[in-house]
């Protein structure tokens, strides 16, 4: 349990909110805070990057970075909210290569901008795919697809 | 005429295109040709270029991105061709009907001129739609 | 008879005559350099048709028609004239075209002079002179071209000098100036240093390495036509007429000084090749492909054996042949493109449809593909070889891997040639020229196609024409040659392709669409080009040969710089040795003298 | 002239070369099939494929021009077609052989490749410039060895001319009875290898890479003449080596005519076992390979055969 | 400096059986620079995955991707049972097991043939896929189908393995082991295959972390990563097995790491197979109803790791599925791996990891019915027929 204690000791003063399963950990914060925690999760705690989950919620877009502590066997989620109206936040991958096509795919499906993404283009949606359209988001003004 | 409509019956070059199958009925085209179905026997042979095709097969629901590419392919395709859809997403969308980026089932692109059902079909099925649809050509 | 005075001094004449009109008078100068180069291309037809001639002066035969020289001048005839056709549209918007036609006119009458000259003397001076011209012609095409008129000139009028030599020492032994009155057996220490002198002398004007490194500078930097005159075609046959008086008239051969013939014959022809296979400018690709050519000749005549040295004269004529063609069509691509750099070329073949196949017959040719030209004449050479190692020569397989090699790797460079600049994927293009119809005007498509013509029927009718005329009479000794019928199998060829369209009719051949190409499903775009620079890319990147480009690139093989470089520190030891004390120059000066003392009494 | 007009359309020529191309091809996918545990095709596969070729259409791409596309083709079939002739013309009564036709058939073999190049580099598709620029790395690669290899029987029968190699080989003895000749023989089979452009040199086709590289383009006619050719080649390239390097196919008497054949199986099958056992080189691994081990091989067969072994 | 050439590689290319465009920057025959262009796949699930019941889902992963088509589901019902705590039934453990293991022989001989076949060396694309059969035909046995075998269910399995058939199983999985032994001898130590494939594509143990690459693309780097030993689920902390793992990250390695995966995977489903027999009992247990909240579930797919993140509010129906699969994170290392090699290295590189681009693009949508949907085959055939007619007299034929 080294590594969950060094995480809760270290990154005390970021985490809003903790909950611990026999082997899920999920904790919340801050939107700014998104790259310190996950590069030290990532770099200093040497955690797998195993994906982002971004869903639309009426609280707002909200971001799971999902971790692998492989050999505690464990999976640590980093919780951060977005404002759904103006969905910006800072992107992680500079700080892990692998996260590139995730946060390109959730810009594609959920509209959310990534600051200092190197390379933010289409992923996964068709190039004919409106520009303004986001198949997953909530708000009604996003519909279905094109014709809906 | 006839002698060359009979040749073209005797040895189908398979292209085969995925248009957003999930790799099973791509797999199973596969299967066709190795020992145990061994599809050349009856002339069969996957092709590299959509140059040399007389079928082409295709699987999987045509999604926004494959719809363009599929039509360009067949018409670049040379003709006399014939165009199979391989596998139920391919016939009918199958499970992926109502999904936002599907565009339609195959024929909703290109004429298709046989249907192979099946989640996958299994290569017996394949052969057989195969030797069917060239009994048809005369 | 005086009119093989004709030649030379008509040309000269006029040459110098131009050489002083105004530029206003340009259409003049050029119409003028036209009809002199009709006359003279008459001229020789004429003079081939009389010879043997001779002119005498001072109880001497000063001027010489024989077998050997006849066809050489027939070609000298020719080319002038299909040149100067060439120039007046290429020429056209040249400011310097005025001085251009000059000096054209002018080699054209010097190089008649060496070709008749049967005088050791009148020889050295109108190669000399025709060195002079080489200078000034490459130098007129401005600023860039000046270095490497310099390099010409160095190396060039370097080998002159050792000519001048060789004549010197010749005239020490035997007493006579007269070409066909000097047979010296090429045995003891003075009459192989003449050898090599006059040797040296035609290796650099032909650009046998390690003399070379002139040509491609030349190609890359002059004007399309000089070169396609000068290096191309005629320096090429002056030097191997040169080579071959000397081998065949002047002294009798020794199987030694054949060996270091055929050396540098085959060095010449792979490294070249070789080097071909990586430039990346159009001109100087050919370049290095007329230093190849150079090396074929050499070896032919290396050989010594009848069919080997008709193999070599073949290859002179058709070489000049195929190589002027290239680079005239290589002319008309810049002169569309304005550039000769591979990279931005591609394409270009459907738009200038003609400099396409002119390009390409004279391509095949120079790879020595059946049934052009090119490959009766490389047969000969093989045939020579083969011979040669019924004799004993122990080695022979290794001139002949060489020599078939490099033709492999010529018919490398040339595909990559045509693949950079007519074919692939279409480079961009001004737009006025992609829609227009591009080819460029007759009068220099038309000197094209008659060589490009040449060689198809010096190919196809190879023992029937060239062979029966020109080339036979001009070595003794060539008494059975086995020849394949090339005719009949370019027949059997054409019945083939015939055979082949018969398929295609079978099949629907009006069955035909047109069709994007077939990228997986996407479209060609930008960037998706494979230009002529990579094509051969693998073969740079081995360690080995990778290494050897690298020294080539820093002209490691250089002979010009290699001097230059010989030369600073040479001058850096004789600083030195200038220690301003009388005595010491004395006895410098004593051993000299006690050497050349050494030298000639012993 | 119409006699040779005849031998060269009909026989030993186009004809009887394209319809024994087609059977032996057939053998190698039989074989093929056979060693993957499979049934092959039928024996007239290769005859129905060609035939369905011809009806189909011709696709030229866009911004090449018809006639540099399509005569590629033409061209590799009459030069093979001629190969053929020559070959068996003189297979046939050595007494028509002529000075130096070796140098020819040798050339000639090297039309086909040269006319793959071309059409690919025809076809404005990259892949296919891809594969021309292989094609002829290839091309280079082989050459090399290959004419080492040929050295070893000019040396041991002192003729470049076919014909008198065969009557030499008939009377001393064939050339792989010597240790020079057995290797040069093996060199000859690497090349062969590659100048049919079979596995593992199959490096300028590459389906899985390249997408069958210089044929891409390449439909209807067009792309059977350019099949009937690798077709006729497959009979062509081992006939020649039989000729040169293991006494042709003797004349006249039966049980030589059944020797000749049974060598010519014996080299159709180890084509198609090399082809079958091996995965396919990288460009630069086959001119390594080609210009470092194979071009050694072939000297020392040349070395030993000079001094008489 | 070469000028850059972009040479294509797909969307449709014989060396990929799902549509993908690669282009690669490339100098001469050396690869500079690559660029993936993916989305031809995505059919989009994710949008309308709310609708869809806890029953229904496994269907619909299941058709994520044909080749983890066990995966997929087990991944997606250990999500749920880590929501709503559920235990299962040892019986549905060890079933769970079987089928997965099965599932990794079966794919990795077909990469095995596949890579093959991308190499050019025919015979042993047919050789692998010539013993692949022997384990769908036990597939077929237990599951009915070839592929797509619709066996996980949130709470258990839906079908159970007879013990009759244990023997038979057995028998055609011992027969595996001397095929397997063959391709080893046969292909690890031909040299031409080790000329092209050894110090290919190498992936660094740091390219491994930056990309978060999993499964034997990891494992071939030397990083042991398994979600089979690391956070075991089925029974696979119940039977007794090793990862394996090379050091060296070439493609030689992955292939090292398929094949001797391959007995590790013989081993699991005979232990089984053996405990199966012993063990009586449910296959599973009835789950009432889904609680609120949040679980994840990963399994090892041949590729790797498949995570599946599941919220529920309480309801029927998951408000979000996420879904991850070992692709997604394995192609990207292509931009470490594929340059400074040549095109053919890249091409191999490329299919080393076995990438799988439905998986990449999942976002798939689950249909109303469930389960596999066969059309009226007669029907079919003369719609066909009639088709053929009709594009018959429209060509002139």
């Amino acid at each position: 349990m080294n590594e969950i204690e060094d995480l809760k000791s270290n990154l005390k003063d970021l985490i809003i909110k903790w909950q611990e399963t026999q082997r899920r950990v999920y904790f919340d914060v801050q939107k700014e805070d998104v790259p310190r925690v996950v590069g030290y999760i990532f770099n200093d705690l040497g955690a797998r990057f195993i994906i982002v989950t971004g869903m639309d919620t009426p609280r707002g877009i909200e971001m799971l970075y999902h971790f692998g502590l492989d050999h505690l066997g464990k999976v640590v989620s980093v919780r951060t909210f977005i404002d759904g109206d103006r969905p910006e936040i800072e992107s992680v991958t500079p700080i892990i290569k692998g996260a590139g096509w995730i946060e390109r795919e959730i810009h594609d499906i959920l509209g959310v901008n990534f600051l200092h993404h190197p390379n933010l283009k289409r992923l996964i949606t068709a190039d004919d795919w409106p520009e303004d359209k986001y198949p997953l988001r909530l708000r009604p003004s996003s519909g279905k697809g094109p014709e809906g | 005429m006839k002698l060359k409509l009979k040749a073209l019956t005797k040895s189908p070059w398979v292209f085969h295109l995925n248009t957003g199958a999930c790799n099973n009925c791509d797999i199973e085209i596969l299967n066709v040709l190795t020992p145990k179905f061994d599809a050349e026997r009856l002339g069969v042979l996957l092709v590299g270029s959509i140059r040399h095709a007389d079928v082409l097969l295709v699987t999987g629901p045509v999604t926004r991105q494959a719809a363009p590419r599929l039509k360009r392919l067949y018409e670049q395709a040379p003709k006399p061709c014939f165009v199979v859809a391989c596998g139920t997403c391919a016939t009918s969308c199958g499970i992926f009907k109502d999904a936002y980026n599907v565009v339609g089932p195959v024929d909703k692109i290109v004429p298709v001129n046989a249907y192979i059902p099946g989640c996958p079909p299994k290569p017996e099925a394949l052969i057989s739609a195969l030797v069917k649809l060239l009994g048809t050509v005369k | 008879m005086d009119l093989m005075l004709y030649p030379i001094v008509l040309p000269i004449a006029v040459g110098l005559l131009c050489l002083a009109m105004p530029r206003r008078v340009k259409g003049i100068v050029e119409r003028t350099a036209l009809i002199v180069s009709i006359t003279i291309f008459g001229l020789t037809v004429f003079l081939f048709s009389q010879k043997p001639l001779h002119w005498m002066w001072d109880a001497n035969r000063f001027l010489r028609l024989d077998n050997l020289s006849g066809f050489v001048l027939l070609a000298v005839g020719l080319f002038g004239f299909l040149i100067v056709l060439y120039s007046i549209v290429f020429m056209r918007d040249k400011i310097y075209s005025n001085i251009y036609y000059a000096y054209l006119l002018c080699t054209i009458g010097i190089a008649s002079g060496i070709v008749l000259a049967n005088d050791l003397v009148l020889l050295a001076v109108f190669w000399g002179l025709s060195g002079l011209t080489l200078y000034l012609m490459i130098g007129i095409a401005g600023a860039g071209a000046s270095a490497a008129a310099k390099k010409a000139l160095v190396i060039v009028g370097g080998a002159d000098s050792l000519m001048i030599l060789g004549i010197a020492i010749v005239w020490f032994l035997m007493g006579s100036f007269t070409i066909d009155r000097i047979s010296l057996p090429v045995v003891g220490l003075l009459p192989v240093i003449a050898f090599l002198c006059l040797a040296i002398a035609a290796f650099a004007k032909v650009g046998a390495m390690p003399f070379h490194s002139w040509i491609p500078e030349t190609a890359e930097k002059s004007s399309i036509a000089v070169t396609a005159f000068l290096p191309a075609s005629l320096d090429k046959l002056l030097g191997i007429y040169l080579l071959a008086r000397i081998t065949m008239d002047l002294f009798i051969m020794d199987k030694t000084l054949g060996l270091l013939l055929m050396i540098v014959g085959s060095l010449t022809i792979v490294a070249a090749v070789m080097m071909a296979l990586v430039q990346n400018d159009l001109k100087r690709l050919l370049g290095y492909l007329v230093v190849a050519g150079a090396g074929y000749m050499v070896l032919g005549l290396g050989t010594g054996t009848p069919a080997g040295i008709a193999g070599g004269l073949f290859y002179l004529l058709n070489s000049a042949i195929w190589t002027a063609c290239l680079f005239l069509s290589a002319g008309a691509v810049e002169d569309r493109a304005n550039t000769t750099d591979l990279e931005r070329l591609g394409g270009w073949g459907p738009v200038m449809p003609i400099t396409f196949v002119v390009c390409l017959v004279s391509g095949l040719a120079i790879s020595g593909i059946p049934p052009f030209n090119g490959f009766v004449s490389k047969w000969m050479i093989y045939q020579g070889l083969i011979e040669l190692g019924r004799g004993g020569d122990g080695l022979w397989f290794v001139w002949l891997v060489a020599a078939m090699f490099g033709s492999a790797l010529t018919l490398a460079c040339i595909i990559r040639l045509i693949h950079a600049t007519f074919l692939g994927q279409v480079a961009r293009m001004p737009d006025e020229v992609r829609d227009a119809n591009s080819e460029v005007s007759p009068s220099m498509w038309l000197p094209m196609i008659v060589l490009a013509g040449l060689c198809v029927v010096f190919g196809v009718f190879a023992y029937a024409v060239p062979l029966k005329h020109l080339i036979i009479p001009a070595v003794p000794g060539v008494s059975y040659l086995g020849f394949w019928s090339p005719g009949l199998a370019t027949l059997l060829i054409v019945v083939g392709v015939l055979a082949g369209v018969v398929i295609y009719f079978v099949g629907r051949a009006s069955n035909v669409k047109e069709s994007e190409a077939f990228i997986g499903g996407e479209l060609l775009r930008e960037g998706m080009r494979v230009s002529g620079v990579d094509f051969y890319r693998t073969i740079r990147d081995f360690g080995l040969f990778g290494n050897a480009y690298k020294g080539a690139e820093r002209s490691l093989f250089d002979i010009y710089d290699l001097g230059g470089r010989f030369l600073f520190y040479f001058v850096q030891g004789l600083r030195r040795i200038h220690s301003g004390i009388l005595p010491t120059y004395l006895s410098w000066m004593l051993v000299g003298f006690t050497v050349l003392l050494f030298v000639f009494m012993g | 002239m119409l006699k040779s007009v005849f031998y060269f359309v009909i026989f030993p020529g186009f004809l009887f070369t394209a319809v024994v191309g087609l059977l032996v091809s057939w053998i190698d996918r039989k074989v093929t099939a056979r060693v993957q545990w499979r049934v092959g095709p039928p024996w007239w596969q290769n005859f129905a494929d060609f035939v369905k070729l011809l009806g189909k259409e011709t696709i030229i791409p866009q911004g090449t021009s018809r006639f540099h596309f399509i005569t590629p083709p033409l061209l590799s079939i009459s030069a093979i077609t001629l190969v053929s002739t020559l070959l068996w013309v003189m297979l046939i009564n050595p007494h028509k052989s002529f000075l130096g036709d070796l140098i020819v058939v040798v050339y000639l073999l090297m039309m086909p490749a040269m006319a793959v190049v071309m059409g690919g580099a025809a076809s404005g598709n990259p892949l296919a410039s891809m594969g021309a620029s292989r094609e002829m790395k290839l091309v280079l690669g082989y050459e090399l060895p290959f004419v080492l290899a040929l050295i070893v029987p000019i040396i041991k029968t002192d003729t470049i001319r076919l014909g008198e190699m065969i009557r030499f080989q008939a009377e001393d003895g064939v050339v792989i009875g010597s240790w020079s000749g057995i290797i040069a023989f093996l060199v000859a089979i690497v090349c062969m290898q590659a100048k049919l452009t079979l596995v593992p040199f199959d490096i300028p086709e590459a389906e899985t890479e390249i997408m069958s590289g210089p044929y891409i383009e390449y439909s209807g006619p067009a792309l059977a003449m350019f099949k009937l050719t690798r077709a006729m080649m497959l009979f062509v390239l081992p006939v020649f080596l039989v000729l040169v390097f293991w006494g042709g196919f003797g004349q006249g008497s039966f049980w030589s005519v059944l020797l000749g054949i049974l060598k010519y199986v014996v080299l159709l099958v180890v084509i198609v076992l090399i082809r079958n056992t091996n995965p396919r080189l990288r460009i630069d691994q086959a001119m390594r390979f080609f210009w470092g081990l194979v071009t050694g091989v072939a000297t020392l067969a040349i070395i030993l055969a000079l001094i008489g072994a | 400096m070469g000028n850059r050439t972009v040479i294509p590689i797909g969307p449709y290319h014989p060396l990929q059986e799902e549509p993908e465009f690669f282009r690669l920057w490339v100098e001469g025959e050396t690869v500079v620079d690559i660029d993936v262009n993916i989305g031809y796949n995505h059919r989009g699930i994710e949008k309308l995955c709310e609708l869809k019941t806890y029953d229904q889902i496994p269907f619909v992963v299941e058709r994520v991707c044909g080749i983890c088509s066990t995966s997929h589901p087990l991944a997606f019902v250990n999500a749920v049972e880590d929501l709503a705590d559920i235990e299962i039934p040892e019986r549905a453990r060890y079933i769970r097991s079987i089928i997965a293991e099965l599932e990794r022989i079966h794919n990795h001989l077909l990469w095995v043939g596949l890579a093959g076949h991308f190499l050019g060396y025919n015979t042993v694309w047919m050789w692998a896929w010539r013993y692949r059969e022997p384990v769908l035909d036990i597939l077929e046995k237990i599951t009915g189908n070839r592929q797509n075998y619709a066996m996980m269910k949130v709470g258990g399995v839906r079908r159970d393995i007879e013990d009759a058939d244990i023997p038979d199983i057995l028998r055609l999985v011992d027969d595996l082991v001397p095929a397997v032994d063959m391709f080893k001898g046969a292909i690890l130590d031909d040299p031409v295959l080790h000329a092209r494939l050894k110090g290919i594509g190498v992936l660094t143990k740091e390219e491994v972390h930056n990309y978060g690459a999993v499964g034997p693309t990891a494992r071939a780097s030397g990083v042991a990563v398994d979600v089979r030993r690391d956070d075991p689920y089925a029974a696979y902390d119940l039977v007794d097995w090793d990862v394996v793992t090379q050091e060296e990250g070439d493609v030689f390695a992955k292939a090292v790491v398929r094949v001797l995966e391959l007995y590790e995977s013989v081993k699991i489903v005979k232990e089984c197979l053996e405990r199966l027999k012993k063990t009586k009992g449910e296959i599973d247990v009835k789950v009432k109803e889904i609680p609120s909240g949040e679980g994840i579930g990963h399994a090892e797919a041949p590729r790797g790791e498949v995570f599946h993140y599941v919220r529920s509010d309480g309801t029927n129906r998951p408000i979000r599925h996420k879904i991850k699969s070992p692709s997604y994170t394995n192609v990207p290392t292509f931009k470490a791996t594929v340059i400074g090699g040549t095109i053919s290295d890249a091409t191999i590189t490329l299919a080393a990891v076995d990438p799988c681009y439905s998986c990449t693009e999942r976002v798939a949508v689950v249909d109303k019915k469930t389960g596999r949907r066969r059309l009226n085959g007669e029907d079919l055939v003369r719609l066909s027929q009639e088709k053929t007619e009709r594009i018959k007299r429209s060509m002139g034929l």
